[in-house]
């Protein structure tokens, strides 16, 4: 159950779907350059619901085939320029959803359905470009009342950073249930955490309430400060000045690869 | 009444559209719409009455979810969000919104962020408030690139939500939806109709001579700048420090 | 926000859809007599996902037009005795269900979808004799792959019980997270606790992750052992001698109540 | 072997049903079941391997959820229960089962409490051993009165599990989806197959002379009596106390 960053980045093989979390659930930043290392391609990203720094140096380091998200940017720091580059490019395929979107095909896939029903959408240019995507009219409704099905999204790996687990692999998420979600969607799902403790977290029904259990657990990594230069909820804030730094050296391929180059993968 | 921001103008027009909302969701990283609302909740408060309840997605202390991020989209479904706002990188007269980029799609020449949850929001939260500061051509366009969220749709399609209206720098425009379309309601002070045709991309009904935007009173101003402002810079500190510095430089 | 157990009663109205919780999950058995006393009738009832002691009570007390449930029963007390009665002389309509049935449901309202897809069921008399229930061709497959559709659950009020509120009305629910899905689909949410604290409970990064917000909260009533004769998870056990002591009376109208009649609404 | 308890069969019988499973979820009030995956987990760590996991519904020891009561539901549909007990008021030879009640239903003579998640579980859980000790005609009968689950579903219905086994107090059946229906596959000591046919309203086929159901050795029934005993009965106190009873009174 115990792993380190680099022994679940091997996992990772080409052609494979990975859920990512939006930038303030726990993104596992310790597991971005251990992936890039490994250099398994042709990734489809699932950005649950939308992407940042994390996608944009994937994408950056040319390990991205498609990008299924609501948005990628770089927050306060402006757009994520590789993310950018890659479509005018067209060097990565886009699946562009709406956030309740990718919720409801995790969702679907947590229920064991082949699809989840949603408002909404019916006249974007989102939906006339998904194909994946099924207009039905309500079979609950006396006709006329369009409704779109979004089939379920089962990720092969999940990948979150997140402030504990315990011993026996019980992950602590708080009330980012959107994690679970992702892991219950998902076949394998890397976790790198700040802290391993000591106690049972299932034992307490106070710290329970937070938790993902093991069952859903492929492998937990001890990796402090482990979403920097994101902030991890409850334990340190975004290092905002890191995230503009990097902004501004990806806006070109070579600034992009100088930047990763740099030794310094962790905050000083 | 010169010493009346143009920001300020702002955020008391929005409190005036949020007026009777229960429950209004802010973005994360929009600074006007949330003191927009929590002036409205400081003026409700001073009447003695009960103002709405404020969810500032992001925000640690104004998060009253637990269930991930997909809770606002879930409590929007509910019915329990009345209001929200959106901007757009292209916003055209039928209220459709463009979050995506400009040119042909995929492969777009400007590609913004992406939609978020504006396909869904638009047609579910009654009162949706289209808010952009930037009022030019390039934004207010005639008809946009790409359609993250259209303002209107055809008859049949379950839509509970949608545009009331559109605030920008120079004015506040009310939309229509039987038209559909947008009308000039009111004209920021130091605007006027000739300059907002000027840079505005689309059609929109207008009065021969178009009324002022209502300025706030002095105990609104009042409010504003004590109470609100101290909320604020609680979640957005910078804004509520340059707000101040500007209101300090009008003062010197 | 902070009521009694009596003055939330007075809101129920007759023929409206009550949702209640599965007697492990934190019944509000302090609210059964101030129910049954206040009379509203025609109630349609949703058990999630099975109903106990207190489906029973309201079942005997005439109150009750339909019941949406998976089972009801007294555990190892046995059946429930005045919903068997009810069931054999016709006197409520059954809804039969199958547990993840109503969570769909509830899910569905949740959500704000019309309804929900759900596998199994196909070729069970519960299919057969629910006609709310619609099987339609998958649409995302290639043909021939039925599916059923529940439609949404919007209970007009729920109520339950639980450890804790705070002063504001948040409510904590650890990881019985049903009762969350309840609120969500509900009109109107009744919650009776244990105690009120003051700290706020969304304040705490630990406590937030196990809390129904206010948002969904009509009121709160502090009703300490309000659960009893069932247990209340983290707090204390079933009182199995006055389950079986309900059951054995409860094997006659008369019986029941004699019963109910009784003024020991607490436990000595 | 005289000593061997016929629940202690019954135990031994579902460790063997089970082997190979890696997560077994077992229903609040089904004390042999819990027993028999118990078993299964011990022997596999006497073997220095892995033993099943086991969710025990209601167990606050055994609960690994924290997603409420619909968890169990979820994880079976994503396919991460390998394996589940279903007993019945009815059970029929086409492995239908009948959860409700006897006669017309709705206004059934007798009624039971329920389906419970039998309509979906039968569907979705690969392994599910039907379980009823009481082996009488008025158990297991030709037709059941209400389909609660459909033992096979025609072809087309999305089904990734069903029951592979018939486990009652008097003997083993297998069943046969092919078929369908079951097959007899062993007698419990004390029992014959004449007993047998005529306790049971459904045909089942059978060899000429069905073998018995295999005992445990010593050391399986060593583990059993003592740690299986011993976890069974932080879940299920007065069934372990039971059966600690009636071990002393064989060995007396």
């Amino acid at each position: 159950m115990l792993s380190e960053p680099r022994a679940m980045a091997k996992h990772i093989e080409p052609g494979m779907r990975v859920a990512l979390p939006v930038d303030y659930a726990g993104v596992s930043m310790a597991m971005t350059r251990p992936i890039i290392e490994h250099g398994a391609g042709d990734l489809d990203l699932v950005c649950v619901p939308t992407g940042g720094l994390q996608v944009d140096q994937l994408i950056g380091a040319g390990l991205v085939r498609t990008v299924e998200t609501s948005a990628v940017s770089l927050g306060e720091a402006g757009g994520a320029p590789r993310f950018n580059a890659a479509v005018k490019e067209g060097a990565v395929r886009l699946k562009d959803a709406t956030c309740p979107a990718i919720h409801a095909g995790l969702v679907a896939a947590q229920k064991g359905s082949p699809f989840m029903p949603l408002r909404g959408l019916i006249g974007t240019d989102l939906l006339r470009h998904r194909d994946d995507w099924r207009v039905i009219d309500n079979p609950l409704a006396d006709g006329g009342d369009p409704i779109v099905l979004i089939p379920a999204i089962k990720p092969d790996v999940t990948i979150f950073h997140v402030p504990m687990a315990d011993r026996f692999g019980n992950v602590w998420i708080g009330r980012r249930r959107e994690l679970a979600a992702m892991a219950y969607a998902s076949h394998t799902v890397f976790v790198t955490v700040e802290r391993i403790v000591e106690e049972n977290l299932l034992a307490d029904e106070m710290s329970a309430a937070g938790v993902l259990p093991a069952l859903y657990v492929t492998a937990v990594a001890r990796a402090p400060k482990g979403a920097w230069p994101y902030g991890l909820w409850g334990e340190y804030p975004a290092d905002s000045a890191e995230i503009a730094r990097y902004a501004k050296a990806a806006r070109t391929a070579d600034g992009f690869s100088a930047y990763m180059a740099q030794a310094q993968m962790e905050p000083a | 009444m010169a010493d009346v921001l143009p920001r300020e103008v702002l955020i008391c027009t929005i409190a005036r559209l949020l007026d009777g909302v229960r429950h209004v969701a802010v973005g994360a990283s929009s600074p006007i719409p949330a003191a927009g609302a929590m002036l409205l909740r400081a003026m409700k408060e001073a009447d003695g009455t009960v103002g709405p309840r404020i969810s500032i997605l992001g925000s640690v202390e104004h998060n009253f979810f637990t269930n991930g991020s997909a809770e606002l989209f879930d409590c929007a479904g509910q019915g329990r969000i009345d209001a929200f706002f959106l901007g757009g990188g292209q916003i055209d007269g039928l209220g459709n919104v463009n979050l995506v980029g400009t040119g042909d799609y995929p492969r777009s020449s400007v590609r913004w962020p992406g939609s978020f949850g504006s396909a869904y929001l638009y047609f579910v939260v009654p009162r949706v408030i289209l808010f952009r500061e930037e009022h030019t051509p390039r934004v207010f366009v005639e008809k946009v690139d790409f359609i993250s969220a259209p303002g209107v749709s055809p008859e049949g399609v379950f839509r509970s939500g949608g545009p009331v209206a559109l605030l920008t720098g120079k004015g506040l425009f009310r939309f229509d939806k039987t038209r559909p379309g947008f009308e000039l309601e009111s004209v920021h002070p130091g605007h006027d109709l000739a300059e907002i045709k000027q840079a505005t991309g689309f059609q929109f009904a207008h009065d021969a001579e178009p009324r002022q935007t209502q300025l706030p009173d002095r105990p609104t101003l009042d409010l504003l700048r004590g109470r609100v402002f101290d909320e604020l810079a609680e979640t957005y500190p910078e804004f509520a420090a340059q707000m101040r510095r500007e209101l300090g430089a009008v003062d010197a």
